[in-house]
Protein backbone atom coordinates (compact mmCIF):
# COMPACT_ATOMS: atom_id res chain seq x y z
CA UNK A 1 0.00 0.00 0.00
CA UNK A 2 1.63 3.51 -0.34
CA UNK A 3 0.37 6.37 1.21
CA UNK A 4 -0.32 10.11 -0.75
CA UNK A 5 -0.52 13.11 0.53
CA UNK A 6 -1.12 16.27 -0.99
CA UNK A 7 0.13 20.09 -0.22
CA UNK A 8 -1.52 23.84 -1.58
CA UNK A 9 -3.54 23.98 -4.48
CA UNK A 10 -3.17 20.20 -5.16
CA UNK A 11 -4.58 19.59 -1.76
CA UNK A 12 -6.94 21.34 -2.51
CA UNK A 13 -8.25 20.24 -5.74
CA UNK A 14 -7.97 16.51 -4.92
CA UNK A 15 -9.89 17.40 -1.95
CA UNK A 16 -8.07 15.38 0.78
CA UNK A 17 -4.90 15.43 2.23
CA UNK A 18 -3.34 11.79 2.14
CA UNK A 19 -4.83 8.79 0.85
CA UNK A 20 -4.07 5.17 0.95
CA UNK A 21 -3.88 3.06 -2.10
CA UNK A 22 -2.83 -0.08 -3.82
CA UNK A 23 -0.24 0.83 -6.58
CA UNK A 24 -2.28 0.29 -9.73
CA UNK A 25 -0.42 -2.38 -12.20
CA UNK A 26 2.32 -0.70 -14.56
CA UNK A 27 2.81 2.37 -12.81
CA UNK A 28 6.18 1.93 -12.01
CA UNK A 29 7.10 5.51 -12.14
CA UNK A 30 6.14 8.95 -10.16
CA UNK A 31 5.37 10.11 -13.73
CA UNK A 32 2.84 7.21 -14.39
CA UNK A 33 1.18 7.62 -10.48
CA UNK A 34 0.33 11.31 -11.44
CA UNK A 35 -1.08 10.09 -15.09
CA UNK A 36 -3.17 7.51 -13.02
CA UNK A 37 -4.28 9.69 -10.93
CA UNK A 38 -5.14 12.33 -13.36
CA UNK A 39 -7.26 10.19 -15.41
CA UNK A 40 -8.98 8.00 -11.75
CA UNK A 41 -11.57 11.01 -11.94
CA UNK A 42 -12.60 14.45 -11.74
CA UNK A 43 -10.53 15.50 -9.23
CA UNK A 44 -7.29 13.86 -10.00
CA UNK A 45 -7.86 15.52 -13.72
CA UNK A 46 -8.25 18.79 -12.39
CA UNK A 47 -4.95 18.71 -9.69
CA UNK A 48 -2.99 16.65 -12.13
CA UNK A 49 -4.12 19.00 -15.53
CA UNK A 50 0.04 20.05 -15.68
CA UNK A 51 1.87 17.30 -14.58
CA UNK A 52 5.13 19.69 -15.09
CA UNK A 53 3.88 22.07 -12.36
CA UNK A 54 3.98 18.83 -9.73
CA UNK A 55 6.88 17.79 -7.55
CA UNK A 56 7.67 14.69 -5.56
CA UNK A 57 9.34 13.57 -2.43
CA UNK A 58 9.28 9.57 -1.95
CA UNK A 59 10.25 8.54 1.40
CA UNK A 60 11.40 12.11 2.19
CA UNK A 61 13.64 12.89 -0.58
CA UNK A 62 12.79 14.99 -3.88
CA UNK A 63 12.56 12.53 -6.91
CA UNK A 64 11.98 13.27 -10.01
CA UNK A 65 9.07 11.91 -12.69
CA UNK A 66 10.95 9.14 -13.86
CA UNK A 67 12.04 8.13 -10.41
CA UNK A 68 10.66 4.43 -9.61
CA UNK A 69 8.15 4.01 -6.63
CA UNK A 70 9.49 0.38 -6.03
CA UNK A 71 8.75 -0.59 -2.46
CA UNK A 72 8.14 3.14 -1.18
CA UNK A 73 5.60 3.28 1.30
CA UNK A 74 4.83 7.27 1.21
CA UNK A 75 4.94 9.61 -1.52
CA UNK A 76 4.05 13.54 -1.63
CA UNK A 77 3.05 15.59 -4.29
CA UNK A 78 2.75 19.10 -4.62
CA UNK A 79 3.66 22.42 -6.52
CA UNK A 80 6.95 24.47 -6.89
CA UNK A 81 7.04 25.68 -3.18
CA UNK A 82 7.15 29.46 -2.13
CA UNK A 83 8.57 29.84 1.00
CA UNK A 84 10.81 32.52 2.79
CA UNK B 1 25.26 26.75 17.48
CA UNK B 2 22.27 25.79 14.71
CA UNK B 3 18.89 26.34 15.64
CA UNK B 4 15.93 26.07 13.49
CA UNK B 5 12.40 26.22 13.91
CA UNK B 6 9.60 25.95 12.27
CA UNK B 7 6.69 27.04 14.21
CA UNK B 8 2.78 28.58 13.88
CA UNK B 9 3.69 30.92 17.10
CA UNK B 10 4.99 34.21 16.35
CA UNK B 11 8.76 34.78 15.91
CA UNK B 12 9.68 36.27 18.65
CA UNK B 13 12.88 38.41 17.03
CA UNK B 14 14.20 40.11 19.47
CA UNK B 15 14.31 36.96 21.58
CA UNK B 16 15.98 34.98 19.60
CA UNK B 17 18.19 38.13 18.73
CA UNK B 18 19.72 38.16 22.13
CA UNK B 19 19.83 33.78 22.49
CA UNK B 20 22.09 33.90 19.00
CA UNK B 21 24.24 36.43 20.35
CA UNK B 22 25.02 34.90 23.53
CA UNK B 23 28.22 33.76 22.44
CA UNK B 24 29.39 37.79 21.21
CA UNK B 25 30.37 37.01 17.81
CA UNK B 26 32.46 39.32 15.23
CA UNK B 27 29.85 40.39 12.49
CA UNK B 28 26.40 39.17 12.47
CA UNK B 29 23.89 39.73 9.80
CA UNK B 30 20.35 38.88 9.72
CA UNK B 31 17.08 38.86 7.18
CA UNK B 32 13.52 39.35 8.70
CA UNK B 33 11.22 38.57 6.02
CA UNK B 34 7.38 40.26 6.42
CA UNK B 35 3.76 39.45 5.53
CA UNK B 36 3.37 42.92 3.27
CA UNK B 37 -0.25 44.23 3.10
CA UNK B 38 -0.38 44.68 -0.39
CA UNK B 39 -3.34 45.31 -2.57
CA UNK B 40 -5.53 44.50 -0.15
CA UNK B 41 -4.01 41.39 1.23
CA UNK B 42 -6.07 40.15 4.62
CA UNK B 43 -3.98 36.95 5.59
CA UNK B 44 -1.08 34.83 4.37
CA UNK B 45 -1.62 30.83 5.16
CA UNK B 46 1.64 28.50 5.25
CA UNK B 47 1.11 25.35 4.19
CA UNK B 48 3.91 22.97 4.92
CA UNK B 49 5.29 18.98 5.17
CA UNK B 50 5.44 17.93 8.90
CA UNK B 51 8.68 16.27 8.43
CA UNK B 52 10.35 17.30 5.81
CA UNK B 53 9.56 21.16 5.82
CA UNK B 54 11.95 21.47 9.13
CA UNK B 55 14.38 18.64 7.76
CA UNK B 56 14.68 21.03 4.80
CA UNK B 57 15.67 24.02 6.99
CA UNK B 58 18.13 21.56 9.21
CA UNK B 59 19.81 20.13 5.72
CA UNK B 60 20.01 24.15 4.24
CA UNK B 61 21.26 25.23 7.93
CA UNK B 62 23.98 22.04 7.95
CA UNK B 63 24.89 23.18 3.82
CA UNK B 64 25.65 26.81 5.03
CA UNK B 65 28.04 25.59 8.52
CA UNK B 66 29.78 23.58 6.06
CA UNK B 67 30.60 26.32 3.39
CA UNK B 68 31.34 29.24 6.01
CA UNK B 69 33.00 29.60 9.04
CA UNK B 70 30.36 30.39 11.32
CA UNK B 71 29.93 31.26 14.85
CA UNK B 72 25.91 30.79 14.94
CA UNK B 73 23.22 29.95 12.94
CA UNK B 74 19.52 30.66 13.69
CA UNK B 75 16.66 29.75 11.36
CA UNK B 76 12.82 30.26 12.32
CA UNK B 77 10.59 29.79 9.76
CA UNK B 78 6.65 30.54 11.04
CA UNK B 79 3.72 28.65 9.12
CA UNK B 80 0.22 28.76 9.25
CA UNK B 81 -2.25 32.03 8.95
CA UNK B 82 -0.47 35.37 9.39
CA UNK B 83 -1.37 38.76 9.16
CA UNK B 84 -0.07 42.05 7.62
CA UNK B 85 3.27 42.79 9.75
CA UNK B 86 3.76 39.28 10.99
CA UNK B 87 6.96 37.85 10.62
CA UNK B 88 7.57 35.23 8.35
CA UNK B 89 10.65 34.19 8.49
CA UNK B 90 14.20 35.17 10.87
CA UNK B 91 17.86 34.58 9.79
CA UNK B 92 20.55 34.97 11.74
CA UNK B 93 24.30 34.43 10.64
CA UNK B 94 27.11 35.10 13.04
CA UNK B 95 31.02 34.79 12.38
CA UNK B 96 34.27 36.33 13.07
CA UNK B 97 34.25 38.12 9.87
CA UNK B 98 31.64 40.03 8.10
CA UNK B 99 32.14 38.74 4.29
CA UNK B 100 30.97 34.70 5.49
CA UNK B 101 27.84 36.37 7.88
CA UNK B 102 26.80 38.17 5.15
CA UNK B 103 27.18 35.32 2.81
CA UNK B 104 25.99 32.66 4.82
CA UNK B 105 22.60 35.34 5.13
CA UNK B 106 21.89 35.55 1.80
CA UNK B 107 22.61 31.60 0.73
CA UNK B 108 19.94 30.68 3.38
CA UNK B 109 17.04 33.39 2.27
CA UNK B 110 17.80 32.68 -1.37
CA UNK B 111 17.53 28.99 -0.69
CA UNK B 112 14.68 28.72 1.77
CA UNK B 113 12.45 30.41 -1.35
CA UNK B 114 13.08 27.50 -3.61
CA UNK B 115 14.38 24.26 -1.73
CA UNK B 116 11.91 24.12 1.27
CA UNK B 117 9.02 22.46 1.78
CA UNK B 118 6.34 25.46 1.40
CA UNK B 119 3.51 27.21 0.36
CA UNK B 120 1.96 30.48 0.56
CA UNK B 121 -1.46 31.14 0.20
CA UNK B 122 -2.72 34.86 -0.12
CA UNK B 123 -6.41 36.28 0.78
CA UNK B 124 -7.53 39.40 -0.24
CA UNK B 125 -10.54 41.77 1.26
CA UNK B 126 -12.32 41.65 -1.74
CA UNK B 127 -12.46 37.42 -1.37
CA UNK B 128 -9.69 36.43 -3.59
CA UNK B 129 -7.70 33.61 -2.57
CA UNK B 130 -4.99 32.64 -4.24
CA UNK B 131 -1.44 30.01 -4.00
CA UNK B 132 1.26 32.32 -4.78
CA UNK B 133 3.25 30.91 -8.12
CA UNK B 134 7.05 30.07 -7.64
CA UNK B 135 8.80 33.36 -9.35
CA UNK B 136 11.46 32.64 -12.28
CA UNK B 137 13.84 35.16 -10.21
CA UNK B 138 13.75 33.03 -6.76
CA UNK B 139 15.42 30.24 -9.34
CA UNK B 140 18.22 32.84 -10.66
CA UNK B 141 19.00 33.88 -7.16
CA UNK B 142 19.01 30.20 -5.54
CA UNK B 143 21.23 28.90 -8.68
CA UNK B 144 24.09 31.63 -7.73
CA UNK B 145 24.93 29.64 -4.75
CA UNK B 146 25.38 25.87 -6.92
CA UNK C 1 13.55 57.02 7.16
CA UNK C 2 17.21 57.59 6.80
CA UNK C 3 18.40 57.62 10.15
CA UNK C 4 22.50 58.51 11.26
CA UNK C 5 24.36 58.78 14.00
CA UNK C 6 27.94 58.57 15.19
CA UNK C 7 28.17 58.53 18.90
CA UNK C 8 30.47 57.42 21.64
CA UNK C 9 27.48 56.15 23.49
CA UNK C 10 26.97 52.47 23.95
CA UNK C 11 24.68 51.19 20.34
CA UNK C 12 21.10 49.76 21.92
CA UNK C 13 20.64 47.27 19.16
CA UNK C 14 17.40 46.28 20.35
CA UNK C 15 16.13 49.77 20.67
CA UNK C 16 17.64 50.55 16.58
CA UNK C 17 15.93 47.54 15.80
CA UNK C 18 12.21 48.81 17.15
CA UNK C 19 12.50 52.96 16.21
CA UNK C 20 14.12 51.47 12.34
CA UNK C 21 11.11 48.65 12.03
CA UNK C 22 8.17 51.18 13.17
CA UNK C 23 6.81 51.31 9.23
CA UNK C 24 6.53 47.80 8.99
CA UNK C 25 8.91 46.67 6.23
CA UNK C 26 8.23 43.17 4.22
CA UNK C 27 12.43 42.49 3.90
CA UNK C 28 14.50 43.85 6.62
CA UNK C 29 18.69 42.85 6.56
CA UNK C 30 21.09 43.64 9.00
CA UNK C 31 24.29 43.88 9.94
CA UNK C 32 26.16 44.19 13.03
CA UNK C 33 29.81 44.52 14.01
CA UNK C 34 31.76 43.70 17.17
CA UNK C 35 34.60 44.35 19.18
CA UNK C 36 36.77 40.65 18.39
CA UNK C 37 38.95 40.05 21.66
CA UNK C 38 41.39 38.46 19.26
CA UNK C 39 44.89 37.28 20.68
CA UNK C 40 44.29 39.09 23.76
CA UNK C 41 42.88 42.40 22.73
CA UNK C 42 41.35 44.75 25.62
CA UNK C 43 40.65 47.85 23.94
CA UNK C 44 39.48 48.61 20.64
CA UNK C 45 39.34 52.88 20.22
CA UNK C 46 37.86 54.66 17.16
CA UNK C 47 39.41 57.79 15.90
CA UNK C 48 37.25 60.43 13.85
CA UNK C 49 36.38 63.68 12.46
CA UNK C 50 34.18 65.66 14.52
CA UNK C 51 32.78 67.06 11.34
CA UNK C 52 33.32 64.97 8.25
CA UNK C 53 33.08 61.33 9.70
CA UNK C 54 29.28 61.86 10.24
CA UNK C 55 29.04 63.89 6.85
CA UNK C 56 30.60 60.48 5.45
CA UNK C 57 28.10 58.40 6.81
CA UNK C 58 25.44 60.66 5.75
CA UNK C 59 26.75 60.39 2.02
CA UNK C 60 26.68 56.99 2.26
CA UNK C 61 22.98 56.47 3.13
CA UNK C 62 22.38 59.04 0.62
CA UNK C 63 23.82 56.77 -1.94
CA UNK C 64 22.19 53.87 -0.50
CA UNK C 65 18.71 55.15 -0.95
CA UNK C 66 19.45 56.83 -4.24
CA UNK C 67 20.42 53.35 -5.83
CA UNK C 68 17.81 50.79 -3.71
CA UNK C 69 14.06 51.35 -3.38
CA UNK C 70 14.46 51.26 0.26
CA UNK C 71 11.76 52.02 3.35
CA UNK C 72 14.16 52.75 6.08
CA UNK C 73 17.80 52.58 6.11
CA UNK C 74 19.43 53.14 10.18
CA UNK C 75 23.11 53.31 10.28
CA UNK C 76 24.64 53.97 13.78
CA UNK C 77 28.66 53.89 14.05
CA UNK C 78 30.34 54.14 18.03
CA UNK C 79 33.46 56.29 18.22
CA UNK C 80 35.92 56.19 21.14
CA UNK C 81 37.07 53.55 23.17
CA UNK C 82 35.13 50.07 23.14
CA UNK C 83 35.58 46.72 24.64
CA UNK C 84 35.57 43.24 23.34
CA UNK C 85 31.94 42.43 22.84
CA UNK C 86 30.94 46.11 21.95
CA UNK C 87 28.93 46.89 19.04
CA UNK C 88 31.26 49.22 16.61
CA UNK C 89 28.37 49.20 13.86
CA UNK C 90 24.82 48.59 13.04
CA UNK C 91 23.37 48.82 9.71
CA UNK C 92 19.68 48.08 9.44
CA UNK C 93 18.16 48.45 5.59
CA UNK C 94 14.14 47.92 4.87
CA UNK C 95 12.70 47.86 1.98
CA UNK C 96 9.31 45.96 0.27
CA UNK C 97 12.15 43.49 -1.70
CA UNK C 98 14.33 41.51 -0.03
CA UNK C 99 17.09 41.63 -2.53
CA UNK C 100 17.24 45.67 -2.24
CA UNK C 101 17.54 45.34 1.21
CA UNK C 102 20.26 42.52 1.23
CA UNK C 103 22.27 44.67 -0.94
CA UNK C 104 21.98 47.74 0.32
CA UNK C 105 23.45 46.22 3.45
CA UNK C 106 25.97 44.86 2.40
CA UNK C 107 27.00 48.15 0.38
CA UNK C 108 26.73 50.21 3.51
CA UNK C 109 29.03 47.82 5.34
CA UNK C 110 31.86 47.66 2.28
CA UNK C 111 31.91 51.28 1.50
CA UNK C 112 32.22 52.16 5.56
CA UNK C 113 35.30 50.47 5.49
CA UNK C 114 37.01 52.71 2.72
CA UNK C 115 35.17 55.44 2.44
CA UNK C 116 34.11 57.17 6.22
CA UNK C 117 37.02 59.10 8.18
CA UNK C 118 37.13 57.04 11.03
CA UNK C 119 40.50 55.05 12.36
CA UNK C 120 40.93 51.52 14.53
CA UNK C 121 43.69 51.53 17.53
CA UNK C 122 44.27 48.11 19.34
CA UNK C 123 45.24 47.77 22.69
CA UNK C 124 46.63 44.36 24.02
CA UNK C 125 46.88 42.77 27.34
CA UNK C 126 50.81 42.38 26.41
CA UNK C 127 50.96 46.35 26.28
CA UNK C 128 51.24 47.09 22.37
CA UNK C 129 48.78 49.41 20.95
CA UNK C 130 48.70 49.40 17.50
CA UNK C 131 46.45 51.07 14.29
CA UNK C 132 44.70 48.93 12.54
CA UNK C 133 46.35 48.88 8.72
CA UNK C 134 43.76 49.10 5.87
CA UNK C 135 43.54 45.47 3.85
CA UNK C 136 43.63 44.90 0.32
CA UNK C 137 40.38 42.83 0.85
CA UNK C 138 38.72 46.05 1.96
CA UNK C 139 38.84 47.83 -1.30
CA UNK C 140 37.82 44.88 -3.47
CA UNK C 141 34.81 44.74 -1.82
CA UNK C 142 34.13 47.87 -1.70
CA UNK C 143 35.54 48.33 -5.23
CA UNK C 144 32.35 45.68 -6.81
CA UNK C 145 30.19 48.80 -6.17
CA UNK C 146 31.34 50.87 -8.19
CA UNK D 1 46.60 81.06 7.49
CA UNK D 2 45.79 77.50 7.06
CA UNK D 3 44.63 75.17 10.04
CA UNK D 4 45.98 71.55 9.79
CA UNK D 5 43.95 68.43 11.59
CA UNK D 6 46.00 65.06 12.11
CA UNK D 7 44.41 62.06 12.77
CA UNK D 8 45.25 58.88 14.14
CA UNK D 9 49.17 58.02 14.08
CA UNK D 10 49.75 60.77 11.69
CA UNK D 11 48.16 62.69 14.83
CA UNK D 12 50.25 60.61 17.34
CA UNK D 13 53.73 61.46 15.77
CA UNK D 14 52.97 64.93 15.24
CA UNK D 15 52.33 65.33 19.01
CA UNK D 16 49.17 67.32 18.89
CA UNK D 17 45.70 67.17 17.06
CA UNK D 18 45.95 70.52 14.80
CA UNK D 19 47.79 73.64 14.37
CA UNK D 20 47.89 76.89 12.49
CA UNK D 21 50.37 77.69 9.63
CA UNK D 22 50.74 80.49 7.39
CA UNK D 23 50.95 78.29 4.24
CA UNK D 24 54.88 78.39 2.94
CA UNK D 25 56.29 79.97 0.07
CA UNK D 26 56.21 76.98 -2.71
CA UNK D 27 54.03 74.72 -1.35
CA UNK D 28 51.22 75.14 -4.07
CA UNK D 29 49.37 71.27 -3.58
CA UNK D 30 48.87 69.09 -0.84
CA UNK D 31 51.90 67.33 -1.59
CA UNK D 32 54.02 70.41 -1.49
CA UNK D 33 52.45 70.88 1.90
CA UNK D 34 53.27 67.64 3.27
CA UNK D 35 56.79 66.99 1.91
CA UNK D 36 57.10 70.77 3.81
CA UNK D 37 55.76 69.22 7.01
CA UNK D 38 58.62 66.57 6.57
CA UNK D 39 61.15 68.50 6.00
CA UNK D 40 60.14 70.88 9.00
CA UNK D 41 61.66 68.86 11.63
CA UNK D 42 61.73 65.42 13.42
CA UNK D 43 58.29 65.20 14.15
CA UNK D 44 56.86 65.70 10.75
CA UNK D 45 60.01 63.76 9.48
CA UNK D 46 58.23 60.43 11.47
CA UNK D 47 54.58 61.40 10.30
CA UNK D 48 54.99 61.77 6.60
CA UNK D 49 57.86 59.81 5.85
CA UNK D 50 55.68 57.78 3.18
CA UNK D 51 53.65 59.93 1.29
CA UNK D 52 52.18 57.73 -0.16
CA UNK D 53 50.50 56.57 2.83
CA UNK D 54 48.94 59.49 3.62
CA UNK D 55 45.17 61.28 2.55
CA UNK D 56 43.78 64.53 2.57
CA UNK D 57 40.09 66.61 2.91
CA UNK D 58 40.64 70.14 1.61
CA UNK D 59 37.81 72.04 3.04
CA UNK D 60 35.64 68.86 3.65
CA UNK D 61 35.90 67.00 0.39
CA UNK D 62 38.40 64.51 -0.02
CA UNK D 63 41.53 65.11 -2.35
CA UNK D 64 44.52 63.84 -4.25
CA UNK D 65 48.44 64.62 -3.61
CA UNK D 66 48.13 66.90 -6.82
CA UNK D 67 45.06 69.02 -5.70
CA UNK D 68 45.57 72.62 -5.50
CA UNK D 69 45.16 74.46 -1.54
CA UNK D 70 44.32 77.89 -2.97
CA UNK D 71 42.56 79.92 -0.45
CA UNK D 72 41.68 76.86 1.93
CA UNK D 73 41.47 77.38 5.02
CA UNK D 74 41.28 74.05 7.13
CA UNK D 75 43.29 70.16 5.79
CA UNK D 76 42.58 67.14 7.36
CA UNK D 77 45.94 64.96 7.26
CA UNK D 78 45.31 61.39 8.07
CA UNK D 79 46.40 57.47 7.33
CA UNK D 80 43.53 55.27 4.82
CA UNK D 81 40.43 54.43 7.01
CA UNK D 82 39.63 51.29 8.89
CA UNK D 83 36.07 51.89 10.12
CA UNK D 84 33.37 49.50 10.35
Amino acid sequence: MLQISYFAWVRERMGVAEEVIALPAGAATVGDLIAWLAARDERGARAFAEPQRIRAALGGAMVGAGASIGDAREIALFPPVTGG
Amino acid sequence: MIRVAVQPAAIDVAGALAAHDAGGHGASASFIGRVRGDDGLTELFLDHHPVLTAGGLEELATQAAARWKLGALTLIHRIGAMAPGDTIVLVLASSPHRAEALAACEYLIDRLKTDVMLWKRESFADGRVSWVEQREGDHARAGRWM
